[in-house]
């Protein structure tokens, strides 16, 4: 399978604080990777810096035919041909507090890709239907409940018809009925080959939709392979990880 | 008194028309273009290659003198230099173009200081989720900074253009005969400095409430999607 | 271009003379239904009409009436300016068009101030630089500053200040206005304060200008449209030593 | 046992949505609630309601000795005092960024219950390491990650000490191990009796800390009652609602 | 040219010290007094009982007023009326504290809408993280949102303070004999009007600098907390 996003030696410090130690690790095109870890671990920095929002100090970064030295400067040019590749979902949603639903995710459409207006519009509506949302194309970010915020947030990121998706925690604010209709999203575009990387806590939904598994630790990939491997991994650190499931699973899911 | 009121008021009208409006809007209109440039130009971080940093730096550098040297000195200072002092470097402006260069220059500098605090307020999470569509630097600003920027930067920003309605009145120390040199040189006959003033105060005060009305509808519009329902203070 | 400028006159704007005034000072200069009035600005235009240019004023603050003259922005200034050993180091000036007398001008029921004499520690307000300030000063007056004539007048009316040295043209103008005003002036001996001579003031190398001016104020003089300006305005003839 | 807040035919609506539609409900004191329910069925609305965060058109509200009437205007101190017997934990943390961390978690205890700093920073550092998280004290929350962050907002509730604490997502930014931390911090909370509205999407989360479970629905309240009746519950709706666990359960945690 | 600044120079500093400076010192602090009140004035929103609400409504009507009567007429007229106008009412104030009073009511004027923008920039979502602790309003407004809004006001606040070093120029007018009168009454005397003008400018300036240098220092010190590390604009 054809590498797609290739991180090598990255690394990034602030201050009193590793958050990326040596970071090597590549994505596949058509491949969903699932990134997990503990609070403060990384992930996040990981996602930024393959989104080059997060410039770490040194290390190397390619996606698809394009790639930049981390050490030097990188142009804007530089910048916003990588972004277009991928499309970000972030864990605080960042949605345009000053454009309608419908606004956020015509944005990058019709800015970045120059499509028309009714295009984009059409296209928007038609992912706002899918996450059962369409009601709420004329109302302002602030006007809605979390895990809607969060369910548009996807939709401006698939507007982009990125090659590789980034999720960081795209369920964290989603009930059990909507985690199932992001995951069938998800694997609707697993399906279609839609290369895509997940930050999740939820094991359940990471099992779900991951080909592979990340894990990080410290700033450090402690564990990178088959998502079964990673479930059934007699490391003690993974198991200590996962245990948080089996004690809830175990103390009352009877 | 009232007919001291009558024959005044329109000759004062006719002063605004011809001066003081045109030089406000002109004024305000490159201030508020003064002030964006130098506000960009202020949070820039330099980055790039060593050319385009140095350059960087060197425009940095002109912004920041540009800006101390023309908050720091009166107004008045200015278009005198402007208009008295620059034909001995064989510069030579007509009033009207001085002042309006003057009062161009003044309220950039003011208003970049202004715009950058708004830019400022605009979380920097929203840059990430704007970069992150692949839109460039300009689309960003234009498109997901300015519109939130301009919510919080409008009344300081009232209140600079209100300032310079008033302001131009300075414009008489170099031969403009606005609103004000008017009413003075009524009033040099009549001696009825109070009057006077409280008629040329009225005319300014109807100019400038159109303004305060124009400032409260661009804030509804501009501040449309912002909260609403949940009180703040209670 | 010194030696051209030795016979012929500098003009700022060609065959047109550009004079500055205040326009803020009755009855020398004001405005009055929308045009400027006064007997600097009818001097102006006379002069004007002799010498066979067109006019043109402008209106501006003290300041700038040097300023501009020294930065060419204005042919001359016709503003009350007293012909001064200090002024003439630096400016060129006409013969003298009016001798001004200085009056001082205190409440009408005052009786304390009767001369200069009695002006010592007396709280006085006077125009910001002006020659009058400088004569208050010189008798030992407590100055505050006024920016202008009313004002000056208002203070005295207030009783925010007890006296003024003021010119005697202004305060005859004043009074005939404002009948109701409570202020008497009291005529100061040419002794204690000589009358000034008001002279039109030039840019220092202009002395074809200053000669061409001369020229046509000597012809003013004599076919008396002086002496009816004068007339016309102070009600008495005041252009003659 | 006794009724700690209760309120009665609550009514909120927001132009166009009726977010809260005739809620009567109540909460015990010494126990643990959590209310579950699709995304923008009201759950927030009802747990800002509980706070006087958010003021309904109609309905009743009392908590403990105190009541207020929606339908009048509430003075301040009224808010005030009911507000002391409630600490509350934002969906989306809410942390003031002007405050460090241990800033943040000492300011209601030494600005409303006026304790002395020295009592409030040690009690608070308490808080700190029981989330683990001792080390970023002197840190400002931007320099925080999601997961941190969150954990930071539950000290900063826990430290008011109050009657009973709200919850509303405490868990969403949480990897497996910090959720078992939480979930051991509240567990801990209940046997001591502290009464909990806890609102989350995560039904393993859900099972493991309810005593009782609310379900909400487009702004009313569909089941009421123990946890196991729910996640038994013959109910379509709430079959369909859970669906999602068993899916993810089902497709791929074999 | 240079025996005329040796000799000038100390005469300006010395109104600076005794006029220019006290003046600004107390009408800022005033001005930013009043600024505050009335920009809090207009932010709550009416609530509780009937007399609250009405007692409210007047208080903001006369925030209102307040702010449009003092933005829309010229600050010299402000001064005249207050020093001039007020006689006739019997209210006779010493000139000092007529522009003392003046520039503290225009100042609280135009600063009650920046610091009215400030607050409103700071998220609804901080209120209500602050109330659920049970905090009351005035200790909400003291310690959450004044703190974050001081970083977005500073700027423009200090746009106005090094405006108003400036405008006290204006207490000139009502016989206050502060920098610029005095630099006028020395040029009467030498018609350097350029030089005199410059110089005042130059004095102008330090006083100024030494205010944007603690603006600076300020906007370091009120935004420790604000992102660090990551650029904004790149
Ligand atoms: N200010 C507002 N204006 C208009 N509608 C609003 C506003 N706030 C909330 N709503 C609507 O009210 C409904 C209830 O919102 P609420 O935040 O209580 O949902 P929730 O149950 O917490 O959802 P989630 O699980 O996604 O957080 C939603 O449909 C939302 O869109
Ligand atoms: N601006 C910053 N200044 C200082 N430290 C920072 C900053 N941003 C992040 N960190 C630290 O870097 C580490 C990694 O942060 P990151 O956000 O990548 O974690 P994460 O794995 O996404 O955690 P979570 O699951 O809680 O979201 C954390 O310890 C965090 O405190
Ligand atoms: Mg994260
Ligand atoms: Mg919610």
């Amino acid at each position: 399978m054809k590498r797609l996003i290739k991180l090598e030696h990255v690394n990034k410090a602030y201050r009193q604080h590793q958050a990326l130690d040596d970071v090597s690790v590549s994505f596949d095109d058509g491949q969903t990777t699932v990134i997990v870890g503990p609070s403060g671990s990384g992930k996040s920095t990981l996602l930024r810096t393959i989104n080059l929002l997060t410039q770490p100090d040194s290390g190397t970064l390619s996606i698809d035919d394009l790639a930049v030295d981390f050490a030097k400067p990188i142009s804007s040019a530089q910048k916003i041909a990588m972004r277009k590749k991928t499309g970000m979902v972030f864990q605080n949603w960042n949605l345009f507090p000053n454009l309608t639903v419908r606004g956020n995710i015509m944005e990058g459409p019709t800015v970045v890709l120059k499509q028309s207006k009714t295009e984009a519009a059409a296209h928007a509506d038609e992912l706002l239907k899918s996450v059962d949302l369409l009601e709420t194309a004329d109302r302002y970010p602030n006007q809605l409940s979390g895990g809607q915020q969060q369910r548009i947030s996807i939709c401006r990121a698939l507007a982009m018809q990125p090659e590789c998706l980034l999720l960081d925690e795209p369920t964290s604010a989603l009930d059990p009925e909507m985690e199932t209709q992001v995951l069938r999203v998800l694997l609707e575009l697993a399906k279609q080959k839609q290369a895509m990387v997940v930050v999740t806590h939820n094991m359940v939904f990471a099992r779900a939709v991951a080909e592979r598994i990340v894990f990080v630790e410290n700033g450090r990939i402690r564990y990178d392979g088959s998502s079964d491997g990673f479930f059934n991994a007699t490391d003690e650190r993974i198991r200590h990880f996962l245990a948080g499931i089996s004690l809830s699973e175990g103390s009352s899911m009877a | 008194m009232w007919e001291i009121i009558k024959t005044a008021t329109p000759q004062i009208i006719a002063a605004g028309i011809r001066y003081t409006i045109p030089l406000t809007l002109l004024s305000f209109a490159g201030g508020i273009f003064l002030g964006v440039i130098t506000a960009l130009i202020k949070l820039v971080v330099p980055s790039g290659n060593p050319v385009k940093k140095g350059l960087i730096r060197i425009l940095q550098g002109i912004a920041y003198f540009y800006v101390w040297l023309f908050r720091s000195t009166p107004l008045l200072v200015q278009l005198f230099i402007i208009f008295f002092g620059l034909p001995n470097l064989g510069i030579k402006l007509p009033a009207f173009t001085a002042a309006v260069i003057t009062f161009s220059l003044n309220t950039g500098a003011y208003s970049s200081e202004t715009i950058r605090a708004a830019l400022l307020s605009v979380p920097s999470d929203q840059w990430d989720a704007a970069y992150s569509l692949g839109m460039t630097e300009t689309s960003v600003l234009w498109r997901i900074i300015f519109p939130q920027a301009v919510r919080i930067a409008l009344p300081p920003l009232s209140n600079e253009f209100i300032g310079l309605v008033k302001d131009t009145s300075l414009a008489s120390s170099i031969t403009i005969v606005e609103m004000f040199t008017v009413a003075q040189q009524i009033e040099a006959k009549n001696y009825e400095p109070l009057v006077m003033y409280m008629l040329v105060a009225a005319l300014y005060a109807v100019l400038c409430s159109v303004l305060s009305l124009l400032q409260g509808w661009l804030e509804r519009r501009t501040s449309r999607y912002a909260q609403e329902g949940d009180e703040a203070v209670d | 271009g010194q030696k051209s400028s030795q016979n012929s006159a500098k003009l700022v704007t060609s065959k047109t003379l550009t004079i500055g005034l205040e326009g803020t000072y009755a009855p020398y200069s004001y405005r009055e239904d929308g045009k400027l009035k006064g007997f600097e600005v009818d001097l102006g235009k006379d002069l004007a009409k002799e010498m066979g240019l067109k006019v043109k004023f402008m209106p501006t603050q003290f300041d700038s009436l040097v300023a501009g003259v020294q930065s060419n922005k204005f042919d001359m200034i016709i503003n009350n300016m007293g012909i001064t050993k200090a002024r003439q180091k630096k400016f060129l000036f006409s013969t003298p068009y009016i001798y001004s007398q200085s009056v001082l001008i205190t409440k009408s029921n005052n009786t304390k101030i009767k001369s200069v004499h009695d002006l010592k520690g007396v709280k006085m307000v006077e125009g910001t630089g002006t020659d009058n300030w400088i004569q208050a000063e010189k008798f030992g007056g407590k100055i505050v500053s006024s920016p202008e004539f009313a004002t000056s007048m208002n203070m005295l009316r207030d009783g925010r200040a007890q006296a003024t040295i003021n010119s005697k043209e202004a305060f005859a103008y004043y009074v005939k206005q404002k009948s109701g005003a409570d202020l008497k002036a009291t005529d100061i001996s040419t002794k204690d304060i000589p009358a000034t001579k008001e002279g039109i003031m030039m840019n220092k190398d202009n002395t074809g200008l200053q000669k061409q001016t001369n020229k046509a104020l000597e012809k003013l003089r004599q076919n008396g449209t002086l002496k009816k300006l004068s007339e016309k305005y102070f009600g008495t003839d005041i252009t003659e030593k």
